[in-house]
């Protein structure tokens, strides 16, 4: 990873291609590029040594937006796809664009795997909770009785968490984020850029044609402040337009109170403190019942932790000191022979 | 060659054969494979061609004396050249019941039954479902039988050591060899060195299990039995330095040897299956070549990783058998997409769906050549022998990294777990498979192609000025971007139909591997099948029948000069290990008549049966 | 029919036209869908017989001007059967630069150009590549011109009801209907109907649209225009009550009446996929025809989830399209090793992998036939008109429950979304499909076959005393049990070949569609082409060329009279849309020297191209 | 699902099938087996109503042993198989057999979505972290570091915990056992038996052959008692062969602790009691650091929650009301006609 203090001369106008943005007009995927296209920059990486990956979707046309090297491959094998990318050439950033049926529906088993093996890449979902690009069915992160093309009278089945479920199968970094909220969703990439290792960041996403104002109700300028908690790590955890809302561990039920930091009697002090190494934590934050609770967004959990690449690459310096490079003719006449 | 009349006696007061096939049968704990693999060293060492072929069961370890848990080891070793394992046995180790019932059937008439009588209880007797101990009474009498019960026979050889019953038992396989060397004439001392490297932590099992080989050898010395003792002397072969080599490790090796060939570095990646696994395995231990193994999390993966590193400039390459091969097309065809080099390994097993995981097929041909949606065209070539999957996987990286495509590479069951000695090349001799990554920004994109072989320019992530994008989506012959204009679609569609076409210039001439370039008959076969076609072939002949063998290793394309070959004989018999799938390409292709010979059991052609088809076939 | 002669001038002053072709053009955000629909919808109340083909962007909303924003929609209407949308159109509606430039190349020589002046503004013409306004100047010298400011008319029309101007806008597709319906002389009344129904919410919008539909006529009426108006008379339509139905329409409707017929629940496993998801969409309306639809989370999950459903009893169903085919051959394969009824659609689209999503191709056929490890033979049959996607739905659940197999219906992305009128039938006359599961436990395996049919016997989870196992295994023949037996797998494998061939004696023999039964030259078709290519020959058969055409619904196995039929043809013609694929099948099969006209471009056959075709190939 | 009280005539010898048993002797696939056996009759079903679906595996062998029906797929897919079969059938009991790999590695993408859909199937994965079928790689459960045919120089892949992951894709019913522990296996297998929803049951088993004592360290008499804790709703979390061992929650860093109660000081009270409708603290107890912790065995989650089918029979009813039984010709007849 490049040292991203160090400055470069790319500009968010070199990560633009010549090819116009074929998304619908007024779709979250445009400020989602626009912020990208600024963070890269910090990357201090020359264009080449980017890769962007995708499977299929809307949120899959991603790679043909950045001016990097780009690969639009098969709908959910993104993650199968960056693993032998970065496999093969360590030197590579490689980053992936995918959605939440690419990713959880047909592409969630490549996604667990990639997420526990840790594999050195950036992945971020756009959770826009619909099928866009197969023109509005419901998907994965659908709320439960979501009326759609294909479940006129309702969906029947849970919706996932997305970042729960990369919780619950190790993954080392999980962040959440809004497509229109620039600074955070700046902030975030930045992290997440910084992670060694598989930085799974999802990103909610509006869908104005098949599922506009999915997030509305959390993310409009009006409530927003009291219906998400922004977390920081070390940092209690404190909301509300005011700042005068918190969380509190109930450790008799090991459940989460929102507790009135106006009201008197409760202070800060008495607020769980976010602490993004605490997995069981990043877990209960993740899935706080809404909107009983305000919703997680930023780094829920970060663990640095040895990943795919560097542990095959010390083992192949192994075998390398220890058989040299390798001899076909060494190879082929090694074990029992004989001459005629 | 199986036949195997007496010749002159030798000096040695031994009789000569010219070859001889010899099969070892018992329990799955029995250690037969072990056993076969050290008598195959023996005639190695003694300079005989040879072949061999392996029999597991299908469970890992079946519950002791059952039928299915029989493990079995086939070894056709000979003076003259070998091609097959050989149809029946001369010989049959049969280690306890179970054994005898599954193989008898196969032990030729006249021919000679070791079995272990001491495993002839009657618990085992009624596991392999006899009546009455087929050892006593005469059901044998159409072989020459000797009964011995090797299991007591070992035990006291070490009882000395002091091990515990079950270890003592396990020593029957080495009294077995023992015997068997002594009736080949085969030195001990090979094997005494194996054990001492194999045991090397447990002083008492060496000592045992020399005491067990040297005791089988010394019971064939002293006792009485009325049995006189044969010798297979040297074959001719070729001069060259020779290795024992089976399907699965040359199919490995010859992997490793592109890497170095190419000089780049390789990505397999792979899902575990039978019969594939093996190749996983084999790559995994040469991380110093440059390559690196995943083990991905199911097939789709595993030919999307390699396709990914592919796309970063490594060899990617993923193995696997039919039931993942159905799983990978999907990622075949983007790979035609986006035209990326890719080798793809299919070891064929008995279908439909799981079906006969541990038999043997060559029924996923039809599946390489058409099983993707739309047009989707690749490269399809097979292996012949054990010893040729190392040069056609050589050859599969070639075609791959010249042509920008991905290349299906066939080999089956009975390659991969069969053994022959094998000529080793040298590296020097191999030729080089030259690989160049466009670096030119200068008027670059992505589906420039070459004008001869209209594969695309390489151009991988880290080159500065070339960044691009590419995708499964239909794109511009001009500029690589997105295009679904029609008549680009067509010209795409053609192109990449013409660059699989044109393979045919760039690989051998189809050749008559055995006969006349012209006649009555000609024998059309391709891969695991030619050791099988040739011998029948070869006694049709010794016959007088004008009949000729060609053996087709390039499937798709076919070899430009195939039609006029096929012309030029009277009829064309296909005999496949499939319900017929050559065949079909063949007759739509040249609309020549060509006759099917189908066999779908699993199993390798005999011989013999072949023999019968291709007389029958001539006298219809 | 496409020729548009001018015949006897009608009593009411319209020029009498057999048939007219007529497209509507412009952005995705113009509405020209449900103009094309309510064009259609009078058309039809006029008794024309006609054909429809929309024609949409790949993107879901494309930005306003761009040419790859252009949305179509094309309909063919005619006093005399209709059998496509036609080649030409005899008038063009082009609503921006961008849909003139896209689909003026395709408007006859002298045909009707009705362009909205109003959005040729600088930008627009600039995104269209446009230099200079082609409406000035005299590039389209060569069309007769109506250049209209619809824009403008349109606003001044809905004024009163003071909308914001987007909204305004939004009338003008209604606007440009009225035009259309004073030329060809439709009555707007069921329009108006629609509109109120439709917009039913919103009252303004009601006014509006009216408005904006009585100016455009009014505008006709009442404007200087020197043009004459049209009239294409009632075609002589066989007597029935009809509708007008699209194909994925009627494979849904197909797919709902056979559960009635059959008596069965019907379980559909499905993934979204364009172009098929439109089946999962109408059927997941329809739970009280005890249809379940399961969206999965993939392919495989969706055909796994049917064909479990079928082992429970249910009609097992799955539909997808090229990327998802691939991926789901490995269940398909199991469906084949356990003998369980499914019925697969596959509407084909342009590929290779993503491809052409929203275009149409018929390069799935090798893939169905033999797209999966080993030997697994299925039923593959294929639908030729929208209208017969109903019919052919209905054969496929026929067919996979009599036969206890896999069914693979291959539809398309040109049958998927044209339309035709469809004479209904009625439930009463569609043959019922009798299907018993086994109860008797007497002397019961689950391998038990119909001695006629071969078809294993269905014993269904819940039914007493005939608890089993099945898998993907091989199993003997004659208990159903697991079995690695040679014999029996060659024998189980050659049984389930010959219960798909014997399926030829279950299905009607090959007719042929026109023309003698003899002659020069057969053109045999499958699927899509159904329509051109009976034109095609209809108009070379007018010149008294010696043609026929054969069109196949029955792909594997083929109608049992196919190799006769071929074979009284000095010559066979295969035009289809791909590289030629069901002319190999038939090449390999017959023997026959079949020619391929290929077509890959993401498009229907055009008739003209196709006449020519066949002209050439006669000459030749 | 029967009544469990109501007593049936129907033993072990009942399930068992004419079919010799191929597992490797020694395998902990045949003491799962006779668990099993001995718990069905308890489900009070005739033989015909129950179905038992496996993928490919030794542990996917399973239903050829069951003398119910059963339907032995292909690899990785049978949740979608039994997705499909209790969907078509709401009556039959289905069971299914799977294995680390079949369950985790190519299915994982399928139990995912049957977990998180909650199909009313009962769902047992023999967990001998190792392939043994194929004759022994490593799994996704496979510690690090594992030395196996494909991986000699070691495995690099962060393993899963099934429990973590389930909990993450939302199961409504999760639970832990050990293939030798006939008691508590039983007790699980009855407890998963009943719950109404897709009941996920881990199941260590002793692959001998490929991955022989992989579980010893655990499961061996002499330490068991220490090394495990066994949970049971509304008790403490006590555990050690002298009960004398706890497990507190320490709320300021919301992580646990071992705690000593012979030592004095810490009493009873002062343990986290568990709660099994607490998917935060059943995530917590399924991914405790092991050495330092037991390792938590029994029902470490259970909730009520709509079925699957249960939604699907609602909507299917509703529609049933709505326009009686389905009319082919109202169906063809609807909409814009004309009669000729
Ligand atoms: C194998 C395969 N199956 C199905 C599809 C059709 N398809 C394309 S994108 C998509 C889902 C898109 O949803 P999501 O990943 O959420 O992306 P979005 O469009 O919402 O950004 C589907 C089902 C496909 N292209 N390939
Ligand atoms: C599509 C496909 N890929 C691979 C295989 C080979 N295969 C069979 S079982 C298995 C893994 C078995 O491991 P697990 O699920 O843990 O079962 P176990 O044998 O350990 O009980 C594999 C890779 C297969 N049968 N089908
Ligand atoms: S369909 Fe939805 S997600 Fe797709 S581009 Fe349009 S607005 Fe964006
Ligand atoms: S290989 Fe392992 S898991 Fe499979 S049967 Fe043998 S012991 Fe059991
Ligand atoms: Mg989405
Ligand atoms: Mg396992």
């Amino acid at each position: 990873m490049a040292d991203l203090i160090e400055p470069t001369r790319l500009t968010k106008k070199d990560f633009e291609t010549d090819q116009d943005v074929r998304w619908c007009p007024g779709c979250g995927d445009y400020s989602i590029l626009a912020n990208v296209q600024r963070v890269m920059p910090e990357l201090g990486l020359p264009l080449e040594q980017i890769v962007w990956v995708s499977g299929i979707g809307c949120s899959s046309r991603f790679p043909y937006y950045m001016n990097t090297y780009g690969f639009h491959t098969i709908h959910g094998r993104a993650p199968a796809f960056a693993t032998g990318i970065k496999t093969a050439n360590p030197e590579l950033s490689v980053w992936m664009a995918t959605g939440d049926g690419d990713g959880l529906s047909i592409g969630g088993n490549h996604l667990m795997h990639c997420l526990r093996r840790n594999v050195d890449i950036k992945i971020l979902l756009f959770n826009n909770r619909i099928y866009g690009l197969t023109k509005g069915q419901y998907s994965p992160t659908s709320e439960v009785g979501k009326v759609t093309k294909s479940t006129p009278s309702g969906s029947v089945d849970q919706p996932i968490d997305p970042a729960s479920f990369a919780l619950g199968v190790n993954a080392s970094f999980v962040a959440r984020s809004i497509d229109v909220e620039a600074q955070h969703l700046g902030d975030v990439l930045r992290r997440a850029a910084k992670h060694v290792g598989t930085a799974f960041t999802e990103i909610y996403q509006n869908c104005n044609v098949f599922n506009d104002g999915a997030f509305d109700s959390f993310t409009d300028k009006a409530v927003k402040a009291d219906r998400q908690i922004r977390v920081e790590h070390g940092k209690p955890l404190v909301f509300g337009a005011e700042r005068n809302k918190g969380l509190r561990l109930n450790p008799a039920t090991m459940t989460l109170e929102v507790v009135d930091l106006a009201a008197g009697g409760v202070t800060e002090a008495d607020l769980l403190v976010h602490d993004e190494t605490n997995s069981v934590l990043a877990y209960m934050l993740a899935r706080m019942p809404y909107p009983a609770f305000p919703v997680a967004l930023g780094v829920l959990f970060c663990e640095l932790r040895p990943t795919f690449g560097a542990s095959l690459t010390t083992q192949r310096q192994a075998a390398e000191q220890k058989y040299g490079g390798g001899d076909v003719d060494a190879l082929l006449g090694g074990g029992n022979t004989w001459t005629i | 060659m199986t036949e195997s009349t007496p010749l002159v006696s030798s000096a040695s007061g031994r009789e000569v054969l010219p070859s001889a096939v010899v099969r070892f049968a018992g329990d799955s704990g029995d250690g037969m494979q072990v056993t076969g693999d050290q008598f195959t060293a023996a005639a190695a060492l003694a300079r005989n061609d040879l072949a061999t072929f392996p029999d597991f069961p299908a469970e890992i370890r079946a519950p002791t004396g059952t039928l299915y848990g029989v493990s079995g080891f086939q070894i056709n070793f000979s003076s003259q050249d070998v091609y097959t394992p050989g149809d029946a046995p001369d010989v049959l180790v049969a280690m306890n019941p179970a054994a005898l019932k599954t193989n008898l059937r196969d032990l030729k008439r006249g021919g000679l039954l070791i079995a272990n009588s001491g495993a002839f209880t009657a618990q085992n007797l009624k596991k392999a479902g006899y009546e009455t101990n087929p050892l006593e009474g005469d059901s044998l009498s159409n072989y020459r039988v000797m009964s011995i019960d090797i299991t007591k026979l070992t035990v006291a050889a070490v009882k000395e050591l002091n091990l515990s019953t079950k270890e003592a038992h396990r020593c029957k396989n080495f009294w077995t060899l023992g015997l068997m060397f002594w009736l080949y004439g085969r030195p001990l001392e090979p094997t005494v060195q194996w054990i001492e490297g194999k045991f090397k932590k447990r002083d008492d099992l060496v000592q045992a299990n020399i005491a067990a080989l040297k005791a089988g050898h010394a019971y064939g010395e002293t006792a009485e039995i009325a049995h006189h003792r044969y010798e297979v002397p040297a074959a001719a072969l070729e001069p060259g330095t020779y290795r024992n080599i089976g399907g699965n490790t040359a199919t490995a090796w010859g992997l490793l040897a592109a890497t170095k060939l190419s000089g780049l570095d390789m990505l397999l990646g792979a899902y575990p299956i039978t019969p594939a696994s093996d190749v996983l395995h084999e790559l995994s231990k040469y991380k110093q070549f440059g390559v690196t193994t995943v083990q991905a999390e199911d097939e789709i993966a595993a030919v999307c990783a390699a396709l990914g590193a592919a796309y970063a400039g490594n060899i990617g390459v993923t193995t696997t058998s039919g039931p993942g091969m159905a799983l990978k097309m999907e990622g075949i065809g983007l790979a035609v997409a986006v035209e990326l080099p890719l080798v793809i390994v299919d070891i064929q097993r008995g279908g439909p769906s799981t079906g006969l995981p541990t038999k043997t097929e060559q029924a996923d041909l039809l599946q390489a050549v058409y099983g993707r949606n739309s047009e989707a065209p690749v490269c399809v070539i097979a292996a012949s022998t054990p010893g040729n999957c190392f040069y056609m996987a050589i050859e599969a990286v070639r075609l791959a990294l010249k042509y920008m495509t991905p290349v299906i590479l066939l080999t089956d069951g009975y390659l991969a777990n069969g053994a022959e000695p094998w000529r080793i090349p040298k590296f020097a001799d191999l030729p080089k498979i030259d690989v160049k990554f466009r670096t030119d920004p200068e008027g670059f994109h992505p589906f420039l192609r070459d004008p001869k072989t209209l594969a695309r320019n390489w151009a991988i992530p880290g080159t500065k000025g070339l960044t691009h994008r590419i995708g499964g989506l239909e794109k511009d012959f001009k500029s690589g971007h997105i295009s679904y204009a029609p008549d680009n679609h067509e010209l795409m569609c053609q192109t990449r139909a013409q660059k699989i076409a044109g393979i045919a210039d760039d690989v051998p001439e189809q050749k008559i591997d055995l006969g006349d370039a012209s006649g009555k008959l000609l024998v059309l076969g391709w891969g695991s099948t030619y050791g099988s076609i040739r011998e029948a072939v070869q006694r049709c002949r010794a016959r007088g029948l004008s009949v000729s063998h060609a053996h087709v290793n390039y499937l798709n394309p076919l070899p430009r000069n195939l039609g006029d070959l096929l012309k030029r004989f009277d009829r064309v018999l296909v005999p496949e290990l499939n319900m017929g799938q050559l065949v079909k390409i063949i007759r739509s292709q040249y609309l020549v008549p060509a006759e099917s010979y189908p066999k779908v059991q699993g199993q390798p052609f005999k011989i013999a049966e072949l023999y019968e088809r291709i007389v029958s076939t001539m006298e219809s």
